[in-house]
């Protein structure tokens, strides 16, 4: 027991109070009982409250968490517990105090809700467990009670003993792992890559047609981005290029799409095949228009310019100007579907559509990037100059990153435009473009797997999340913030590939001296 | 080390996998109780959905609830959580209202769209919201045979598309945009008039229509000009349209802009100018933030019965339950409510209870009872539903803002 | 007369008001190792750049093999045999040793990326090539075994080895080595020097050096420029310049020339 | 090892943007100009009174503008950050004013049997005054706990994994402003005697100009804030070594400036001003709801940007600048005001295309070897 025990107790108390403060003012104390209610089996109608028992395993675990969080690594145990004691306490002090400003705007009937949206009388009511005034004892006897159990926790799994076993259960793991690729035989570990791959194509061959239309759609919708997130790595990732208006280019796709395959504004009807190669073609196109008077531009001016260009695009198609081009803020609806071999498209074949269009996007990233133009690339990301002076034609080969870009861009929004027979401006925002460069980066910049699960986490998380109702994108920049925090370096950071040993057993005998030499003269 | 990760992912991918698996089978009836639903429900176009006893009837609502159109769709889920409430029990079953966030985009919609059609015991929605939600969303549910009755989406596409699940209760820009201009040229008198939009599908339209008709009755349209909505500060844009010195100045759009642009008209040299707005500016959340600049102006709404005891009802309601005036948020909080309530009433009409306690709903007879909607008398107006899926056929009636409150003035 | 690979004519490049590099003249004969020394902040290093193209001097020619290169983007001149090393190595630091020199090797491929997607012939020829090149470039300079390694995580020697080997990639007829042993002990440095004959007598590389360490200069130049505030003023052999009256006065100030000579014959009296 | 060849090299050159840039300016400019041709001297629609409106809209926008360009620029020019959630300080900021103005409002102060008059009424001056310093105050707070919380663990990663981090932040700080206020758009409660759209009256050609006094009052203390930094910056102590920082931070930490209390007080500096800025922005245009800072964030973005982001001066002109071609652009130009953005985004790309490095920001050469 000394002052360092009291500071940090009460600090993280502090924190944890206000933390819970702002949480009954959000109601999100509603929200978590039912969402406990609903792990435990009892289901709560959405807009009903939920019973005050799941209320009070809400209040449990966080004032557990607390405790837990005040505790010191360093002290001795009568000093932990004591440290979880003053956190939860100062957590329950906060708490009730707030709970008496709480309890007395029930009895007045103030209703505050003028100013705080959330802070009903019944939500009050049930945050004071349904006691009224002996509801803020309660509340400051439970944190108190659950600190001390929170930092007996921590003491005790935090404890050499616990250690431990986790050490051991981790050996006997990797043990049991290093046996089990031991008793492969040598060919399916050469072959476990390609094993794994396989399985995978097998899953993704099966699922769409087994899992609904609705997941499909998620798993669309994160397709789409990884094919956008492709895209933007090849200008953000391997080039260096620092762009915000991938969002202009998706639109490119999109609307070329949308514009060659449906009765209105123009009756051109195209068919989904030829539109999506023009798609394509005008996404290059418009990248090469971006492109060619920014070269110049680096770092955050080059972002600010790709952002504006994004916006200029978004607020072009949607305007009078190009209304009948466009169809304005209208957007272009029924869009028409693709057909293959005379059939038409339902929700199943455009996940299959997706995941070949995924393939060959990330077949065509590795072969580009794993070559003389991918290296290129990387050596103007890493210092333009000198990649110039090494002979890069710099200027030629950003151009050529941002048409690449642009083209796995247009092929994402000319899918996307026609599996949702609608596309208009409200679909290409800024906060596309921040999408896909959330995705890129906590993803991994440079990886595909990265990109995957980027794409997996920025895209699925908040359909995942939708139990959350008007919580989810609060939870989700909470996450945002948390996941950068703990992995700065993305989900599945990049590695540099192994080329030495390839070098050296090169087919050596296959070549030819004099070729190589006049093949460095044209 | 490689191999590892590729494990990791491989077992994240079968989590995610397993954590959304098929969507549940509808059961059987078996026991010989109550109504046999077999035939019916062969018969039905779409099928049943089937409620089992503890499962709640659950009406979707589709509309943004964050970003920033997000004062929209909290709006519409609070309206609509009060037709819920109000419509009680059916058969021991209750209802349910989800409103998911459909971002007002088309991504979002068709998002929505596909949970709802995950979702067997969702069998009616009463959105989206915004129209290129809505027309993202149109074609999951016409698979399915889920009837929409939107509260405000006002594309006049939506009901050209022949779309046999659609419907909705707002009057479309061209019943509104004509009498506006026709009120304006008659009655008022005014010969020379601004248009502005706030760019978005439903404003564009109205103002377009306006102004077509304002023109082909004589009147000379001095601008027609789209603005930037979100905006704080509009002087610029009066400023320039002060320079034709216009009669009046007709807004399509929201009650945000129409507010800003009310609050800057008296110092933009636009103090002698007539604000001539329309449903979407008319509410109470105007009234109280223009105040005295507010006077004088003139808004649009669906012919409003006379004030009912069941609008009474709901305000009432609406205020005790979420601490806010309906109309503070946005002008459909009324027209959350009917179209709720519609969709309840049309459920509880057509549903009955199958032999094994189940409740069944017939969704194709739920398709066309929607369609067929007939006198319906709501807080916001009395609907019948068009075969094309329009539902509001009456004109609007004007407002004239009087010492602060709305006056009707036809 | 020996060929003249490269050839300053009256080049002059100035930063405001000063004058970096004033009216120098150099003739670099084909196959020598030609050095320019002068104190720091004599414009050796803005000479070298404005060579390889990073600058374009405001008067003089250029002129390789007698056509004019001032002005060319950087890219193209590189493209034609001119490689070049800088005072602080600048390597692709997060990409290994030895997509560096692959990278080096980027004029000397053709492949582009339709060549890439499809794995042309072309392509896989090349790939194969290039692969081979490097690792024996990465041999050649003593990296070998570290192709893998990331650029950033060598030591500093090889570090500079591995910018030289990026530069070699490049089949230079021309390498511009802009202070190569600065940071190195002696044994490196001896070992450099003689890296450096070995280039020019097996790759028959002209060479350009800029240096500090006189032990170096003197050692393997054919021949060297002074330079002191942008203007030359000595050119000659190792040994002419080491008695230059102008050149000691300029690295030891006003006066040099007398204590230098001071000095030597203080250690001519101590040898003997 | 090949020999080299001695053929001599033929010699061409190419360059694509030395051609590129000249002509794209060229359109630009032309069709600028031909549009300022055909409405200023063919069409001549427009009077003097309009310009004057115009411009002094302009002038009061581009100061807010420049005041949350600089909370940008501050926090660039020291951890080479872009602050995306800064829009949503100024937010904060916005709402602490608007609950202050809401208590003043709520306090009556007249005595018994006097018609009720409130406190912000009574004293408009010093609830003024109170709601800048509760409003600076509590904005000042959340800069400083954003980047405790958010940025500061992020500290030497690489540049765009703090973005990424602001933008989550913003994400959170948004939704939840909208839990905690729904997301209702409400009016700021100004006191009577600046009450919004009252100002003094200006006559041009018989025509009135209201110059509001919020107006002025948003104009002349963000001018005031704005040289106060300056000479903050410059002069102080404080000034001396967030300078220090930002040229290098390893050598000012070793000079024994504590690099992390700095950039704290940078947050801190840049949130008080965003707050003054969500104040002034209540006062002048009424509205305050959780969405009010994302596009004044995006387009004070754009300033701090084209001004030469790091650059205090550059903020403040391209603050300026940005106001003044949104306002008087789209009038002068004759285009839809619907296309404002596009106007002001598309000057941006030339200029940036043509001074890659902002108005005043430093000109970093190419040659930079």
């Amino acid at each position: 027991m000394n002052k360092e025990t009291i500071r940090t107790g009460s600090q993280k108390g502090l924190l944890f109070g206000i933390v819970m403060i702002f949480l009954v003012l959000i109601n999100f104390h509603i929200m978590a009982a039912t969402m406990i209610s609903k792990v435990l089996g009892t289901n709560v109608l959405r807009g009903a409250f939920p019973e005050v028992r799941f209320m009070i395993i809400f209040l449990v675990i966080f004032g557990m968490w607390a405790g837990w969080s005040a505790v010191r690594r360093e002290g001795s145990t009568t000093n932990k517990l004591f440290e979880g004691l003053i956190g939860g306490m100062t957590t329950g002090l906060v708490v009730a105090l707030f709970g008496l400003i709480l309890f007395f705007l029930l009895e007045t009937q103030t209703d505050v809700r003028r100013y705080l949206t959330a802070l009903s009388f019944a939500s009050i009511d049930i945050f004071l467990l349904g006691l009224r005034g002996m509801g803020i004892l309660t509340l400051f006897g439970l944190f108190t009670l659950t600190g001390v159990l929170g930092g007996a926790l921590a003491v005790g799994l935090r404890s050499q003993a616990v250690a431990n076993f986790i050490k051991k259960i981790k050996t006997s793991i990797r043990n049991l792992r290093q046996r089990i690729t031991d008793s492969l035989p040598d060919n399916v570990k050469k072959y476990g890559k390609y094993i794994f791959y396989l399985l995978l194509l097998v899953l993704l061959l099966l699922l769409p047609a087994r899992w609904g239309s609705y997941n499909n759609f998620v798993f669309g919708m994160v397709g789409i981005y990884v094919i956008l997130g492709i895209g933007l790595n090849i200008m953000l990732g391997l080039s260096g290029q620092f762009m915000i208006g991938i969002a202009a280019l998706f639109a490119m796709g999109a609307y070329s799409v949308a514009l060659l395959n449906s009765p209105f504004p123009h009756g051109l009807m195209w068919g989904f095949w030829p539109s999506l190669a023009v798609g394509v073609v005008m996404a290059v196109i418009g990248g090469l228009l971006l492109g060619l008077p920014i070269m110049r531009l680096r770092g955050d001016y080059l972002g600010i310019v790709t952002l504006g260009f994004g916006e200029i695009i978004r607020i072009l198609l949607n305007s009078d100007l190009l209304t009948d081009l466009t169809g304005g803020p209208r957007g272009i609806q029924n869009i028409q579907q693709p057909t293959f071999l005379g059939m038409p498209f339902n929700d199943v074949s455009y996940a299959y559509l997706i995941i070949i269009a995924m393939a060959v996007s990330i077949f065509l990233y590795y072969r580009i990037e794993n070559s003389r133009t991918g290296r290129a690339w990387l050596s103007i990301k890493e210092d333009a100059l000198v990649s110039q002076a090494t002979g890069v034609d710099v200027q030629k080969y950003k151009l050529l990153a941002l048409c690449v870009g642009a083209a796995f861009a247009g092929l994402a929004g000319g899918i996307f435009a026609a599996r949702n027979q609608f596309t208009g401006p409200n679909d290409h925002t800024l906060m596309v473009s921040i999408n896909v460069l959330s995705v890129v980066i906590v993803g991994g910049i440079n990886s595909i797997p990265g990109i995957i699960l980027g794409s997996f986490a920025l895209r699925g998380l908040p359909e995942l999340l939708r139990e959350l109702e008007t919580y989810r994108l609060l939870v989700f920049g909470a996450l945002l913030v948390f996941m950068m925090i703990v992995r700065p370096e993305g989900l599945w950071p990049a590695s540099r590939p192994d080329l030495e040993e390839k070098g050296n057993t090169g087919l050596k005998e296959d070549l030819d001296p004099e070729e190589n030499e006049g093949r460095s003269d044209d | 080390m490689k191999l590892s990760r590729l494990f990791i992912l491989a077992v994240i991918f079968v989590m995610i996998l397993s954590a959304c698996g098929p969507a549940a089978e509808a059961p059987e009836a078996e026991e010989p109780v109550g109504v046999d639903p077999t035939e019916i429900c062969e018969n039905d176009d779409f099928g049943c959905a089937v409620i089992a006893p503890g499962q709640t009837i659950k009406i979707g609502m589709g509309s943004p609830m964050t970003g920033g159109n997000a004062a929209f769709g909290i709006d519409a889920e609070q309206a609509g959580m009060i037709a819920v409430a109000d419509a009680g029990e059916h058969e021991g079953f209750q209802f349910e209202l989800i409103a998911e966030d459909d971002g007002g985009t088309p991504e979002g919609g068709a998002a929505v769209a596909n949970k709802f059609a995950a979702d067997p015991t969702v069998v009616g929605v009463a959105g989206h919201l915004f129209s290129g939600a809505t027309f993202a969303a149109m074609p999951i549910y016409e698979e399915l045979g889920i009837p929409m009755l939107s509260p405000s989406a006002t594309n006049p596409d939506l009901t050209r598309q022949g779309s046999r699940v659609f419907n909705r209760v707002p009057f479309t820009d061209e019943a509104q945009g004509q009498a506006a201009a026709e009120y304006m040229f008659n009655d008022l008198g005014f010969r020379k008039v601004a248009f502005l939009h706030d760019g978005q599908d439903y404003g564009k339209g109205l103002a377009e229509i306006a102004a077509a008709t304002f023109e082909s009755l004589g009147g000379e349209v001095v601008e027609l000009m789209g603005i930037t909505p979100g905006e704080a500060d509009y002087s610029p844009v009066l400023s320039t349209i002060a320079a034709q010195s216009p009669d009046a100045l007709y807004f399509g759009g929201y009650t945000q802009e129409g507010v800003v642009l009310t609050n800057n008209m008296p110092t933009s040299g636009m103090e002698y100018v007539v604000f001539f707005g329309c449903d979407g500016t008319f509410g109470v959340d105007y009234l109280a933030r223009t105040g005295a600049n507010g006077e004088g102006t003139y808004h649009a709404t669906p012919r409003t019965p006379p004030e009912t005891p069941e609008k009474d009802g709901f305000d009432a309601a609406y205020q005790e339950r979420w601490g806010q005036a309906p109309g503070e948020l946005s002008p459909f909080s009324w027209n959350s409510y009917d179209t709720t309530t519609m969709l309840i009433k049309m459920v509880k009409e057509v549903s009955f209870v199958g032999t094994d306690g189940s409740l069944y709903i017939p969704r194709g007879a739920l398709v066309d009872a929607v369609r067929n909607l007939t006198s319906y008398v709501g807080i916001s107006g009395t609907y019948t539903c068009f075969p094309d899926g329009d539902c509001n056929i009456e004109g609007p009636t004007f407002w004239i803002v009087e010492n602060g409150d709305f006056v009707a003035v036809n | 007369m020996t060929e003249i690979i490269i050839e300053a004519v009256k080049v002059s490049k100035y930063f405001g008001g000063l004058k970096a590099v004033n009216e120098v003249d150099l003739q670099i004969p084909k196959g020598s190792i030609y050095s320019i020394i002068g104190p720091n902040g004599a414009g050796k290093t803005t000479l070298f750049n404005c060579i390889s193209g990073f600058y374009i001097p405001e008067t003089g020619d250029i002129l390789y093999y007698g056509t004019p290169i001032q002005g060319m983007p950087t890219n193209f001149i590189a493209s034609q045999g001119i490689s070049r090393t800088y005072q602080n190595v600048r390597l692709f630091g997060n990409l290994t040793a030895m997509e560096n020199v692959l990278i080096g090797l980027h004029n000397k491929l053709r492949s582009n990326w339709l060549d890439a997607i499809m794995h042309s012939p072309r392509f896989t020829r090349e790939n194969s090539w290039s692969m081979e090149e490097a690792v024996s470039l990465l041999d050649f300079v003593g990296l070998k075994g570290y192709g893998d390694f990331l650029a950033s995580n060598l030591p500093y020697g090889m570090q500079r080895r591995l910018e030289i080997a990026r530069a070699l990639a490049n089949k230079p007829r021309l390498l511009l080595l802009d202070e190569p042993t600065a940071g190195m002990n002696i044994q490196e440095t001896t070992d450099l020097t003689h890296f450096i004959q070995r280039l020019r007598d097996e790759l028959e590389i002209s060479i350009i050096l800029i240096e500090h360490d006189m032990k170096v200069v003197m050692g393997i130049s054919d021949r060297i420029t002074v330079l002191d505030y942008g203007t030359k003023i000595a050119e000659g052999s190792p040994d002419e310049i080491q008695s230059n009256p102008r050149v000691i006065e300029a690295y030891l100030g006003p006066g040099g020339a007398a204590l230098a000579e001071k000095y030597r014959s203080q250690r001519r009296k101590n040898n003997a | 090892m090949d020999a080299n060849q001695s053929s001599p090299p033929k010699l061409t050159r190419r360059n694509y943007s030395k051609i590129i840039r000249p002509i794209f300016g060229i359109l630009v400019l032309g069709y600028i100009l031909w549009r300022l041709y055909l409405v200023l001297i063919v069409e001549q629609a427009y009077s003097a009174e309009v310009w004057v409106r115009l411009l002094i809209s302009g002038l009061i926008i581009g100061g807010v503008y420049a005041l949350i360009a600089i909370g940008y620029t501050l926090v660039y020019g020291i951890l080479f950050m872009i602050n995306f959630a800064h829009g949503e300080v100024m937010m904060i900021g916005t709402f602490a004013g608007y609950f202050l103005f809401e208590i003043t409002k709520g306090i009556n102060v007249a005595g018994a049997g006097n018609p009720p008059l409130s406190f912000s009424d009574a004293y408009p001056f010093l609830s003024v005054i109170l709601a800048f310093l509760v409003g600076m105050t509590v904005s000042a707070t959340a800069g400083y706990f954003l980047e405790k919380i958010a940025y500061r663990p992020l500290r030497g990663a690489p540049r765009l994994i703090p973005l990424i981090s602001a933008i989550g932040a913003s994400f959170f700080l948004q939704n939840a402003a909208q839990l905690l206020f729904s997301p209702q758009v409400r009016d700021y409660a100004n006191p009577q005697a600046i009450a919004r759209g009252s100002g003094w009256n200006l006559m041009i050609n018989e025509s009135r100009i209201v110059i509001t006094y919020t107006g002025v009052l948003t104009f002349v203390l963000s001018i005031l804030l704005m040289i106060g930094l300056y000479v903050m910056v410059q002069k102080t102590k404080l000034g001396k070594a967030m300078r220090a920082v930002a040229s290098d931070k390893k050598t000012a930490a070793l000079m024994g400036i504590d690099v992390d209390a700095i950039i704290s007080r940078t947050f801190i500096i840049s949130g008080a001003l965003a707050g003054a800025a969500g104040v002034m922005w209540g006062l002048h245009n009424g509205l305050v709801h959780f969405y009010v800072g994302f596009l004044p964030g995006i387009k004070a973005f754009t300033a701090a940007v084209l001004g030469g982001i790091g650059n205090i001066p550059g903020a403040m002109l391209g603050g300026m600048f940005l106001g003044l071609v949104e306002s008087l652009g789209p009038t002068a130009l004759g285009i839809s005001f619907q296309l404002k953005d596009v106007i002001a985004f598309l000057i941006m790309i030339v200029i940036l295309v043509f001074r890659p490095s902002g108005l005043l920001g430093e000109v970093l050469s190419e040659e930079k070897v």
